[in-house]
């Protein structure tokens, strides 16, 4: 087990496979609060990291640090790209991509839509191809449509819902259905905030099979969990933050016997 | 026991063509927590949902709703929670908009004797970490701060029966159980509860009694102990999770 | 330049422009909602007190309550017939449809007014204060004196009462606002009665100092845009602030340059203003009071 | 139903719309009015861009209308250019002002947006009133009758009459156009970011550079009537800019129902029959109009076209019972 | 027994003009009357066809195609310059005849809309010289200008500018403020004009139903120093209703007084005024007389040149002459513009007063 503050940055130059995603001392202020404060992290291909911490330890604000959609401070290396000044929107196509927290969706657009909309960019038509080459055109939608339905299906969302909105379908599907626009038509890294969030019994399986099937593939996942035994099951290494700052590294079982971490956030009656 | 002060009766709920409640009789004794559980979309929350007459979607809802034998199912929503039965929903349960002392500003009005009405100093004691961060804005909490102040803010309008919609969602492990147990807490006061949790091996610590909701029916009711010794229950919502 | 009496014209003119905004300035501030028939709103405000005095042969004391009885009437209809839209927050449906009821209120007051400019004289418009080169009408201190009394109580009653906090749960949530045992129907009633009594006292203070028309409105809604957003959408003491500045610019423009560009030289500044600061100037972050 | 009948019938449709006017009996009045319908509702289906995908409320359309209307009179007059050049001219000038307007309006939602948009039209009524170069108050006059030269033949548009192949060409062709961005990767990203900015920004669409390009399909669109409408008045104003024709726009586009195709086009088609055929004088069309908008904004929230809908519904047994539990559910949220 | 002769009339008949448009249309059918009691044009009644602009140059274009599918003979039209101007070239097209009643912009004689123009109304470069002549024989030299910022109102003081320059009259101005034609509030420009201490202060507005009301009340209020003399042809005594006793004292200058001499003496105007006072229980103003003007002078020379066709009415009344109008003997200039006399009034007792001896 590392204690984080230990951690020397020579420690991460010493890893022999390199990591698709790494954060380098990330930093975040709102006005006063340090949200976030010198944390790094790595995650390796096809490996899942887990994000665990104590409620506004800003492991939501990391997420958003990552994906630059704050002001904030430190480096972010993408598949051994600094990618710390690309703007969000440009972070997909490198294959850098993310849920959040709260479930968000196309409310006005059915489920199929919804997966139709976010491949356009591997699926969609120009503005002058849509105009000059109906018939093309015509055959591509097809295609986006087919293409969507087969990554919902994936993603466990069944064929039932692909016409309602989401608002509609069942929670637990809405969590599915988050990932798989997450995902979109593909990633190196997913970030996943919360995923279990609200699921239990049969959706939670599923939601662990899904994970599992999806790092099969080769996909490097981060998930910010609060579920200790999907978390534990799943996760290859684990980050824990408390306050802003990394309080411990390491395997599941390191986390779990680490004092600090039963302190902070696990709690030791159990 | 005690007397009854929540009561459902026939209260069914159809969105679209889908019936997707049929509750015959459901009832809440006085400081009793009642906990609901099922799988996702078995109907928990259109359950506690339709008790108060609320939704974000357009459900059409029949049934008898009585609070303290008091039949309120005529009323509007700000009405039956006037009159002490409140619902704390799932998702988005705080003004983002508003600090936390805002959001903890509105107190019941004029409660009566039989309601114990929180000061936000009683909400503040319960949860220091709210006093903490009382001049931020709601939008600003970590999600286990909103569920905090969430039911801070229910607290403070003097419920005599409390619906909590899955509070322990996004909240870390040891606040799971400092809710829940703050929850068990509130009712040696009088307050009754109707605990809606996915967590059924947190919930299944600090209720009085359980039931089982299947597609919209009530499948199973029974004490806390008669529950955790079902095998059903302990198959499908407790085996997972103890490994 | 005559710079003491362009002094007093700024403030006067600024004074109202605080006045006809301050509806707007709690409606978007505190419930998130638009009226784009506010300016219509201060149109029949003014003819109505003018008929209340003239045909009715009410007192001007009188004709204002009046007045403003008949603005909280027509804000009441306007919010029962956009009810659905207000509880569902589709802001574009209600500009557009506010946009419709300036329209509608429009030709109702030229078909009962009829399209002939009118006098509204008042027992203080007609009287006049010369003091050196300086000059004003007592109705001119009356739009201050009013304004200022608005403000002061506005500003309590929504620090010091639930009223302001009542209105900004409902304008985040109206659904979560129901849980929280509100009537949201009832406050969003009475934010728009509040409107339109406030914008109609407007036009029972502000007609006096011009002959009034039917067509009037475009211009005064379009101050109430820039005073709104340049003090901070929804700030009550920004909303004074900005009225009053902009009164003043529009004094000294209109001295120095030339009255015929003012209301596209308020423009200006404003798309300039929010180029740089998109939240206005007094907003603070979060949009606090 | 395959493509080719689908096509086929597009095409029947399309040759059986240009006789339209004919049918109606073909005097000038109806082809004046069939000209203004489709030079009008071209004018809208570049606002319903903003309205309906971008989610949007521009007041700033009536600026690239009248963009349209003066680089053509202008360049008509003083140059003595053709109706090619001049709509050349005419997109070119409106995607030049979509991109500032576009710009400076960037970062600007919902109210403020509307505002400033509105804030751009009194601009440039003020400058089109004042600045001698557009002709000032009195407009510009003498805008030479629409004639195309073509090498071989030429075609010369003396009355509303022979404007109405144009003004039926470019319809068909704006459809078209419209149709084809709502497919287009464009038109999806337009909707994703109005629908929820964050995700469309984590799916990898740039909201901003999508707001402006919706601009700079858009304001070209409005622009391409105002053109046609230089032409068939042989006169322009400042009052191109004026409050008329961002109502008729706005209601054309709402009215229908938003984000379909044909709406703006039967909007403007109603709104004019009714000015034109059954006008009871300025102030009761205006509260005709307002309180059209008004109703249907208000208790129709799928515009005319939903409340048709449920009606033919209502009148079948199967719609029936569906009708009856929206009504329900209205009265749900007290 | 005939078909009526079908004649068209567009004038804003609602809006801040629609009141004066719908007493022009009065004032028109009255005449009406009168020439269809007189034998009608060609033998035949005529008929007013009358339509509203709503002072929009779209609505007016709108309008005037719907006169044309009616096969009008003759349209009168023209309160708003751009409403007329938009609406010469389509009813130029369509081989109808077109006068102007009142529209005052310049480019309506250009030809450019229509080469066969006709206009009535006094034109900004016959008013300024009346306005001046009355500033040179007072001797004044410090004069101000509150100018609507238009065609209109730029035109205006350029041709009184004109006008005083070639008198040779020696002034300086000492305030020009101008202001859009909305505006209500003149309170700033007032106070700049007042510093400036004119001897005298001219009032271009045409907007009679808020405007000039307004200046003449705020003038007043502020006790602007000084003669204030009002733009020709904008003085209509509902300007003096509106403004009440503000107006005394006020100095202007027009082509028509229904009741003063010469016009009280021409047995058409009896007869006009008579009528007009009978159906409608109005006196006519100028605006009345130009409308009801140009439906006489059309039936005069429709009668005279025995066809209701454009080209030959119109060669008629251009650089024509005649006499027994309501407004005397009257002539129009090769270009079709009516040549006009102007004469200066002064307001009191609310009342326009004519000055003797013009
Ligand atoms: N926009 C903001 N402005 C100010 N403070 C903020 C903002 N967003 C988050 N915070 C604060 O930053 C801290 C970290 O929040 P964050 O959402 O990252 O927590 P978290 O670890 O995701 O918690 P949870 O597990 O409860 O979701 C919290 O204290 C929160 O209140
Ligand atoms: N707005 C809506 N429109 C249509 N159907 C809905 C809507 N809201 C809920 N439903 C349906 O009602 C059923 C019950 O949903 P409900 O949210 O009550 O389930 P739940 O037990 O609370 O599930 P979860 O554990 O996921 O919160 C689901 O099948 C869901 O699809
Ligand atoms: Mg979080
Ligand atoms: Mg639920």
């Amino acid at each position: 087990m590392t204690v984080v503050a230990d951690m020397q940055c020579g420690s991460v130059a010493a890893r022999t496979t390199p990591p698709i995603l790494g954060v380098e001392e990330l930093g975040v202020r709102y006005g006063a609060l340090e949200a976030l404060a010198g944390v790094s992290w790595q995650v390796e291909p096809g490996q899942i990291l887990g994000i665990i911490g104590p409620n506004g330890a800003g492991k939501s604000t990391c997420y958003d640090a990552v994906t630059n959609l704050v002001v904030r401070s430190g480096r972010v290396v993408l598949d051994g790209e600094d990618v710390t000044k690309v703007p969000a929107h440009a972070l997909a196509s490198r294959g850098l991509r993310r849920a959040f927290q709260q479930n968000a969706f196309f409310d006005h657009l059915t489920v199929l839509e919804n997966m139709v909309a976010v491949l356009q960019d591997d699926w969609g038509t120009s503005f002058p191809g849509c105009i000059f080459r109906p018939l093309a055109e015509r055959r591509r939608a097809a295609d986006a449509r087919a293409a969507a339905a087969a990554q919902l299906a994936r993603m466990r969302v069944e064929p039932r819902f692909h016409d309602r909105y989401p608002t509609e379908i069942p929670y637990g599907t809405q969590r599915m259905l988050s990932i798989a626009l997450a995902h979109g038509g593909g990633a190196k890294v997913l970030m996943l905030d919360e995923p279990a969030a609200g699921l239990g019994g049969e959706d939670m399986r599923a939601l662990v099979e899904l994970l599992g099937a999806l790092r099969d593939d080769g996909l490097s996942i981060v998930v910010i969990e609060h579920h200790m035994d999907l978390i534990m099951s799943v996760a290859d290494r684990i980050v824990v933050l408390d306050q802003g700052r990394m309080l411990a590294e390491g395997t599941p079982a390191e986390i779990q016997a680490n004092d600090a971490v039963l302190d902070a956030y696990l709690g030791r009656s159990e | 026991m005690s007397a009854r002060v929540l009561e459902i009766a026939d209260l069914t709920v159809r969105y679209g063509g889908n019936r997707v409640l049929a509750v015959d009789g459901l009832s809440l004794g006085a400081g009793e927590v009642v906990g609901v559980v099922g799988a996702n979309g078995a109907g928990k929350s259109t359950l506690v949902n339709a008790t108060l007459g609320w939704s974000r979607g357009k459900p059409v809802v029949s049934g008898r709703v009585l609070l303290d034998g008091k039949d309120v199912s005529a009323l509007p929503t700000p009405r039956r929670v006037a009159e002490g039965l409140l619902l704390i929903p799932e998702g988005k349960l705080i003004f983002g908009t508003m600090t936390v002392e805002e959001n903890l500003a509105e107190g019941a009005t004029d409660p009566g004797p039989d309601r114990r009405a929180y000061s936000a100093e009683d909400v503040y004691s319960l949860f220091p970490r709210l006093k903490e961060r009382g001049g931020h804005l709601g939008s600003q909490l970590s999600g286990g701060e909103r569920q905090m102040l969430g039911i801070g803010r229910a607290l403070r309008l003097a419920p005599k029966a409390l619906l909590l919609d899955e509070p322990s969602i996004g909240l870390a492990p040891k606040l799971v159980s400092t809710v829940l147990h703050t929850v068990r807490e509130l009712c040696r006061d009088g307050l009754s509860v109707l605990l809606v949790e996915q967590n059924v091996k947190a919930a299944i610590a600090v209720v009085d009694r359980m039931i089982l909701l299947e597609r919209g029916r009530i499948v199973l009711e029974g004490t806390a102990g008669e529950m955790r010794d079902n095998p059903r229950i302990a198959e499908a919502y407790l085996g997972t999770q103890q490994a | 330049m005559n710079v003491g009496q362009q002094i007093i014209n700024g403030l006067v003119l600024g004074h109202s422009f605080a006045l006809v905004a301050i509806g707007w300035t709690v409606l978007l501030g505190v419930a998130r909602l638009v009226n784009f028939a506010h300016g219509q709103m201060y149109m029949l405000g003014a003819f109505v007190t003018w008929a209340a005095i003239a045909e009715f042969g009410l007192p001007y004391a009188l004709a204002i309550p009046f007045t403003m009885l008949v603005g909280i009437a027509v804000g009441f209809l306007m919010q029962r017939v956009m009810l659905q839209l207000t509880l569902k927050q589709d802001l574009v449906s209600i500009m557009i449809v506010t946009l419709g009821f300036g329209h509608v209120l429009h030709g109702v007051a030229a078909l009962v007014f009829g399209s002939t400019g009118q006098i509204l004289d008042t027992p203080f418009s007609t009287r006049n204060v010369y003091w050196n080169d300086l000059w004003f009408t007592w109705q001119d201190v009356a739009i201050v004196v009013v304004t200022i009394l608005v403000f002061v109580a506005l500003k309590l009653v929504l620090d010091r009462t639930r009223l302001g906090r009542l209105a900004r749960m409902v304008a985040e949530d109206p659904q979560l606002a129901l849980l929280a045992g509100i009537d949201v129907r009832k406050v969003y009633f009475g934010v728009f009665a509040f409107q339109g009594a406030a914008v109609a006292l407007a036009g029972a203070m502000i007609g006096p100092r011009t002959p009034i028309l039917t067509s009037m409105g475009f211009d005064e809604v379009i101050m109430t845009f820039v005073v709104v957003v340049l003090g901070g959408i929804g700030s009550v003491w920004g909303s004074y602030i900005a009225g009053i500045s902009l009164g003043l610019f529009t004094a000294f423009f209109g001295a120095l340059v030339s009255p015929a560009y003012t209301t596209p030289a308020a423009f200006l500044v404003l798309i300039a203003v929010l180029v740089l600061r998109p939240g206005g100037l007094a907003a603070k972050p979060g949009g606090g009071h | 139903m395959n493509i080719g009948l689908q096509v086929a019938m597009l095409a029947v449709l399309a040759v059986a719309g240009y006789f339209l006017p004919a049918l109606f009996g073909g005097s000038g009045a109806v082809y004046s009015a069939f000209v203004l319908i489709a030079i009008f509702a071209v004018m809208s289906y570049g606002l319903d861009l903003i309205v309906s995908d971008l989610g949007e409320v521009s007041l700033a359309h009536p600026v690239f209308f009248a963009a349209g209307a003066y680089a053509t009179g202008i360049i008509s007059v003083r140059l003595g250019l053709g109706p090619i050049a001049t709509l050349v001219a005419s997109i070119g000038v409106a995607m030049l002002l979509a991109g500032v307007v576009g710009l400076i309006t960037l970062r600007l939602r919902e109210f403020v947006f509307s505002l400033v948009t509105y804030a751009v039209s009194v601009v440039a009524l003020t400058l089109a009133e004042n600045w001698a170069f557009l002709g000032g108050s009195d407009g510009l006059t003498g805008i030479p009758l629409f004639k195309l030269d073509l090498g071989v033949a030429s075609y010369r548009a003396v009355t509303d009459k022979d404007l109405w192949p144009v003004a039926y060409v470019m319809l068909l062709g704006v459809l078209w156009i419209v149709r084809a961005f709502r497919r287009s990767r464009l038109g999806k990203a337009a909707m994703t970011v109005h629908l929820n900015p964050r995700l469309a920004t984590m799916s990898g669409i740039d909201p901003q550079r999508t707001r402006l390009m919706v601009f700079l399909v858009s304001a070209p669109i409005t622009a391409a009537a105002g053109w046609l409408y230089a032409y068939q008045r042989a006169y322009i104003s400042a009052d191109v800019l004026s409050p008329y024709f961002l109502i008729l726009m706005l209601t054309a586009v709402v009215i229908v129902g938003r984000g379909l195709l044909f709406a703006p086009l039967i909007g403007v088609a109603l709104i004019l029959a009714q000015e034109k055929f059954m006008s009871f004088g300025g102030y009761v069309d205006r509260i005709i109009l307002g309180t059209a908008l008004i109703l249907t904004l208000s208790f129709l929230p799928g515009g005319l076209y939903e409340a048709v809908r449920a009606l033919i519904a209502r009148l079948g047994p199967a719609g029936a019972k569906q009708d009856t539990q929206i009504e329900e559910g209205a009265t749900e949220c007290r | 027994a005939d078909d009526p002769v079908k004649v068209g009339v567009i004038f804003p008949l609602s809006g801040g003009a629609g009141p004066q448009g719908q007493h022009i249309s009065h004032a028109m059918a009255a005449m009406a009357e009168m020439i269809n009691e007189d034998g009608g044009v060609l033998g035949r009644p005529i008929e007013l066809l009358i339509r509203d602009d709503e002072s929009t140059p779209a609505v007016g274009v709108s309008r005037a195609s719907e006169l044309i599918s009616e096969e009008v003979s003759v349209i009168i039209e023209g309160w708003n310059s751009p409403v007329t101007l938009a609406m010469q070239p389509v009813i130029s097209r369509a081989d109808i005849l077109d006068i102007t009643a009142i529209s005052k912009a310049d480019p309506i004689l250009s030809g450019e809309g229509n080469p066969l123009a006709i206009r009535l109304n006094s034109s900004n470069a016959q008013d300024g010289t009346v306005i001046a002549k009355y500033i040179a024989d007072k001797g004044f030299s410090r004069v101000a200008f509150l100018t609507e910022n238009d065609a209109y109102g730029q035109g205006a003081q350029a041709s009184i500018e004109g006008a005083l320059k070639s008198l040779g009259h020696n002034y300086e101005v000492v305030a020009v403020e101008q202001f859009p034609f909305d505006q209500a509030d003149f309170r700033v420009a007032l106070t700049n004009v007042r510093s400036a201490n004119p001897e005298v202060t001219i009032a271009i507005n045409a907007n009679e139903g808020l405007g000039m009301p307004a200046i003449i009340r705020q003038a007043h209020a502020v006790q602007l120093p000084g003669e204030l003399v009002a733009a020709v042809g904008t003085i209509a005594p509902s300007v003096i209703s509106v403004a009440g006793p503000a107006a005394n004292g006020l100095i202007g200058a027009d082509i028509y007084f229904p009741g003063i001499e010469p016009f009280s003496t021409y047995p058409a105007n009896q007869r006009f005024i008579a009528k007009t006072e009978e159906k409608f229980q109005e006196t006519p103003d100028k605006f009345m007389a130009l409308g009801a003007l140009a439906l006489q002078v059309w039936a005069m020379a429709a009668n005279e040149v025995e066809s209701l066709e454009k080209t030959p009415i119109a060669e008629r009344i251009r650089g024509g002459s005649f006499s027994g109008t309501i407004l005397g003997d009257i002539t129009f200039a090769d270009n079709g513009q009516l040549a006009s006399r102007h004469y200066l009034f002064d307001v009191v007792d609310e009342k326009i007063v004519v000055r003797p001896g013009q």
